[in-house]
């Protein structure tokens, strides 16, 4: 287990640059993106975990017990975010390509467009 | 490209160089996470550090987060105008769904509203805060859409209201800043009175700049849902899903 | 305690739920299809925050793959097919 | 006066989320000048900042969050002479784009404005910040302002094309430099560089450190489009508007750089020595030679001016990669001159688009006969641009060399000027077509044809060249202002002063203010001299050879056709547009980079 979450999220990683690298498709290509970076937000919240630790919130549980790193947590949310702002733009221009190419396909683009 | 995998396996190799040198899972030793979970309850009277620590002690992370959705949804207008303006002549109105289905959907969308609205205002209580009930909050409005006829869904689509209250809430976070280097201290420095821990009255700037970004990402998501969602009768219908 | 014991499977068994979850969304080449799947990877990831004590990450993952990512790609299959339709419509 | 730096983004993004949301509700004039004034005041406020930061590094703790013991809470920026140069240069670029783009980009022009302005705010914050994470959060906000305004041109598809690579090779650069973020806050627990550099000068560093640095430094080396991650660049700034390229070329790439120096001398310097160095200075070397022959093999401007781009981005890294002050001053220099030179020549090929609605410079030929303003510009930038002694980037370039020689690297020197000296080729050819009308009509060297797409825009020219001409005086005047090396130099002291940043940000220990810095002009050494005439001989040499091929001996000619020809098609076919390729080079980099490093430090 002490070192599975790290692999988890290497794995992720690398499995979504594959699928960018190999995508015939704009949209699926946006999507392996997303995957890429969720490799960003498991590594941040496994290096914040405490084992028996309990969630950064203190309303009932007293100040003073042990608590998962709140820190990494802050950072996976903005890291959500952008992810959301990144998706939503490539989705916007796969359209454009797709209104003046007809095609989706990122090597077709590459040949019509010169 | 040949070169992917041996690539990829270099990649892999380093990763795992890393991998080997992090400390055990569950055995995180801090500083920062820890001082915080320590300090922040105590100097900022809100119970959840996550927001304490998003909204204030890295406050500053949080308007540039606000800013990269605000400048996401200024670009995806920017790069849809021709879409939009080509589409103006041929939009389809769709035929209305049954009443049970409309029921339906008036209920999720007040369920939706409720929530989001739960969650943007006890954020920096208990787990959530402006982004998540920003996000649900503009999903369940937009149900208005899919459910309602498309008349409901007009005054979303023409941005002209929804364009200003986002930069509301944008502008707004950058002005609660502002506000604190002119009283002479650093930007965005806790200004308000911190009131009692564990309630809505707490945390001082923390619930200000919360609702900033709640009104700034509901608002942007609408937008970005708007500008995407033309006429999305589309999939819904047989002969497209079949393919 | 005994929460904290009984976590760890938890956890191990979220963590390969989705270390299987990223190569099927991957490798699932048709865009509609590839929305649903990563609907339900990104559900699986909202359960690793969850066991990872993250409930602020696990909202907001929940919301954007619940309603933020879906809502953007389905729109854009949608146009691109509308797109196509239209095109077959001129043909004819 | 540490109230200054957060208005240097705070100014930009309000007036950002002003003329976006009050779009309908102002009219046009009052907008404009809204703009414009914001970004002046940005630019006015970094040049006070900079008299301030010379005496002392002026460090602004958001929330007020001091740190304690040692340890940062909050997010801090750390403002020394380099950081605050940096701003005001950004900021000259960006008002200047948005002057020339007052008349040149009218539709839609409120969103474009706004973006712009996010962008300079995002530059300045990212110029500034003290905090790992915190630079993420600069780099992806520019990106998304820059992704977007590159696809502006939506009813062409090869912007939107250039956009799309731009945007998916820049995300995975950003999301590698999220994964080291990971790595190096597991491994210290902090994200404040000064503190991350503290926790990592005692006890040992392994494959982790080594590792996190690879993917935090290749996040920037991406975003600063060095071989092999350049391939976006010419793609990108071929065809994104005139003044969107200026930023874009002309500061936004060498941001990329900045916060490689930064990472570097904060973070990495004491637990690696030389050896992270000399990675970069070989990237350096081999960007400025690639990028100078591709530069050379382009019949599109703005591609050309692209690849002139990298190829001097190229130089500044290995000015970077001697990791010595002479050599850091050096690669300011040049990213001064160069930003203004770049800037007023995109602005100059924006004119000739608008003028005849072509951007081949083959179709061009002898069609700027007679505009003489135009033709000054293009010509004095491209002097600037090889750095002919004493002209543009000169100073810096040769400071440059002075670090290299100093090392006993001599050899670095022919490299560079190489470089520059095909870059200049290149445009001093583009220049002799275009607007004296010489050379053949046609060059089989230069790939194919561009597909022209004229744009009809009733333009004030006076403003286009006022502004293009602002911008190469400018950057012509850089090597001859009188004390701004020694400035330069200083500052890059204060900058590698890693000790002294830390004690600055975590203890609020002040460094000693300087002795005065005399005011005069820095004179280079000989074989600078001597190389870089050496190198404008040969720019304008090859700009002659690639006029006239067809008048040499046909001996010559022959031969020369049958060996260049299959290395150019080679560089022709690498340079794909397709993204697929694009996202697998970044992949082969980090891996070759990271391989290197991992042999050379462990």
């Amino acid at each position: 287990m002490s070192y599975l979450p790290y692999a988890v999220a290497a794995w992720i990683c690398l499995v979504g640059i594959a699928g960018v690298a190999t995508s015939k498709n704009l949209i699926h290509l946006a999507v392996c993106l997303t995957v890429t970076q969720s490799s960003s937000y498991v590594l941040l919240l496994s290096v914040g975990y405490v084992m028996h630790g309990v969630a950064p919130i203190f309303l009932g549980t007293k100040l003073g017990t042990p608590a998962v790193d709140p820190v990494v947590q802050a950072l996976a949310l903005t890291d959500i975010v952008v992810s959301v702002a990144v998706i939503g733009l490539i989705l916007a221009l796969a359209l454009d390509a797709h209104r003046l190419s007809g095609t989706v396909d990122p090597d077709s683009l590459a040949d019509i467009s010169g | 490209m040949a070169v992917l995998g041996p690539a990829l396996l270099g990649l892999g190799a380093l990763f795992s160089w890393a991998i080997a040198g992090l400390p055990a899972f569950g055995d995180y030793r801090g500083p920062y996470g820890l001082v915080l979970n320590r300090v922040v309850v105590p100097l900022r009277h809100t119970t959840n550090v996550v927001m304490g620590t998003t909204f204030d002690v890295r406050g500053v992370d949080t308007m540039g987060e606000e800013f990269i959705l605000y400048a996401a949804v200024i670009g995806v207008t920017l790069l849809l105008r021709d879409e939009t303006r080509s589409r103006q002549a041929e939009r389809r109105t769709r035929r209305l769904p049954s009443d049970a289905v409309r029921l339906l959907g008036v209920l999720m969308v007040g369920g939706g509203l409720l929530v989001g609205l739960w969650l943007m205002a006890f954020g920096y209580v208990t787990p959530g805060g402006g982004f998540q009930g920003g996000v649900l909050a503009s999903g369940a409005i937009l149900l208005l859409y899919v459910v309602g006829s498309h008349r409901d869904y007009r005054p979303f689509r023409d941005a002209h209201a929804l364009d200003p209250l986002e930069s509301l809430g944008a502008g707004g976070y950058v002005v609660v800043g502002l506000a604190a280097l002119a009283s002479g201290t650093a930007f965005l420095t806790n200004l308000f009175g911190l009131g009692t821990t564990g309630t809505l009255l707490s945390s001082g700037s923390i619930a200000v700049l919360n609702w900033a970004s709640a009104i700034a990402v509901s608002c942007a998501m609408l937008l970005l849902f708007a500008e995407f969602l033309e006429t999305y009768v589309v999939p819904l219908e047989p002969e497209d899903t079949a393919s | 305690m005994l929460l904290a014991t009984t976590l760890v499977p938890l956890q191990a068994v979220a963590f390969g739920l989705v270390a299987l979850g990223a190569p099927v969304v991957v490798l699932t080449r048709d865009p509609l299809r590839q929305a649903l799947v990563n609907g339900v990877y990104g559900i699986s990831l909202v359960c690793l925050f969850v066991v990872l004590e993250a409930p602020d990450p696990a909202l907001s993952m929940l919301v954007v793959s619940g309603i933020g990512y879906p809502l953007v790609i389905l729109a854009a299959i949608a146009r691109v097919r509308g797109h196509e339709r239209r095109k077959r419509e001129k043909e004819r | 006066m540490s109230w200054i730096p957060p208005l240097l983004v705070a100014i930009p993004l309000l007036a950002a989320a002003a003329t976006a949301g009050l779009d309908h509700l102002t009219p046009e004039p009052v907008q404009d000048v809204l703009v414009v004034a914001a970004s002046a005041t940005t630019t006015a406020l970094s040049f006070v900042l900079l008299w301030h930061a010379e005496s002392r590094e002026v460090v602004h703790w958001f929330g007020g969050w001091q740190p304690h013991h040692g340890i940062a809470l909050g997010i801090d920026f750390a403002v020394g002479p380099l950081a605050a140069g940096m701003c005001a240069v950004i900021g000259i670029v960006v008002t200047l784009a948005l002057l020339y783009s007052l008349t040149f980009l009218r539709e839609a022009a409120r969103l474009f404005d706004a973006l712009m302005l996010v962008a300079l705010g995002a530059m300045c914050g990212f110029a500034m910040s003290g905090d790992l994470f915190n630079l993420f959060v600069w780099l992806e906000l520019m990106g998304v302002a820059a992704y977007a305004l590159t696809g502006f041109q939506v009813e062409r598809l090869g912007p939107v094309q250039g956009a799309i690579n731009f945007a998916i090779t820049n995300s995975l650069g950003g999301y590698l430099f999220a994964v080291g973020i990971a790595l190096l806050y597991a491994r210290t627990g902090a994200l404040n560089l000064a503190q991350i550099g503290a926790s990592l000068s005692h006890g040992t560093t392994g494959g982790l450190v080594i590792v996190a640095m690879t993917l935090l430094l290749c996040g920037f080396l991406v975003k600063g489009a060095i071989v092999p991650f350049h391939l976006w660049a010419a793609d990108a700034y071929a065809v994104a508007p005139a003044p969107v390229c200026a930023v874009l070329g002309g500061v936004m790439t060498d941001i990329g750089l900045i916060g490689v120096a930064r990472l570097y001398w904060t973070v990495f310097a004491l637990p690696f020595g030389r050896d992270v160095g000399d990675v970069l200075l070989w990237l350096g070397l081999v960007t400025a030679v690639l990028a100078g022959t591709m530069a050379f093999l382009q019949r599109h401007l703005k591609r050309m001016l692209a690849y002139s781009v990298v190829c001097h981005i190229g130089i500044m890294l290995a000015g970077i990669g001697l990791l010595d002050s002479v050599g850091l001053a050096g690669a300011e220099l040049m990213f001064l001159a160069h930003a203004l030179l770049t800037a007023g020549l995109f602005f100059v090929a924006g004119i000739v688009h608008s003028d005849h609605g072509l951007i081949d410079e083959l179709h061009l030929r002898g069609r700027g006969r007679g505009c003489w303003m135009p033709a000054f510009a293009w010509f004095a930038g491209s002097i600037g641009l090889i750095g002919t002694p004493y002209v543009g980037i000169y100073l810096g370039h040769g400071l440059i060399d002075e670090g290299a020689t100093e090392l006993g690297r001599p050899w670095v020197l022919a490299l560079l000027w190489l470089g520059s000296a095909l870059t200049g080729a290149a445009l001093l050819r583009a220049g002799a077509r275009i607007f004296l009308g010489w050379g053949d009509a046609e060059d089989s060297l230069l790939g194919k044809a561009v597909e022209e797409d004229p744009l009809e825009r009733d333009v004030r020219r006076p403003l286009l060249v006022g502004t293009a001409l602002v911008a190469v005086v400018l950057g012509i005047a850089i090597s001859v202002v009188p004390g701004l090396g020694q400035r330069a130099q200083y500052a890059a002291e204060r900058f590698r002063d890693t000790s002294g940043y830390a004690a600055q940000v975590l203890h609020g220990r002040a460094m000693p203010p300087p002795s005065s810095l005399p005011v005069s002009i820095l004179h280079t050494s000989l074989e600078s001299v001597l190389y870089a005439t050496a190198a404008s001989i040969l720019a304008v040499a090859l700009a002659l050879v690639g006029l006239y091929r067809s008048r040499m001996p046909r001996v010559v000619s022959t031969a020369a056709e049958r060996t260049l020809a299959p290395p150019v098609r080679l560089l022709h076919s690498l340079h794909s547009g397709v993204v697929g390729d694009y996202v697998t080079w970044v992949a082969v980099g980090t891996a070759v980079t990271g391989a290197a490093w991992a042999l050379l430090l462990r």
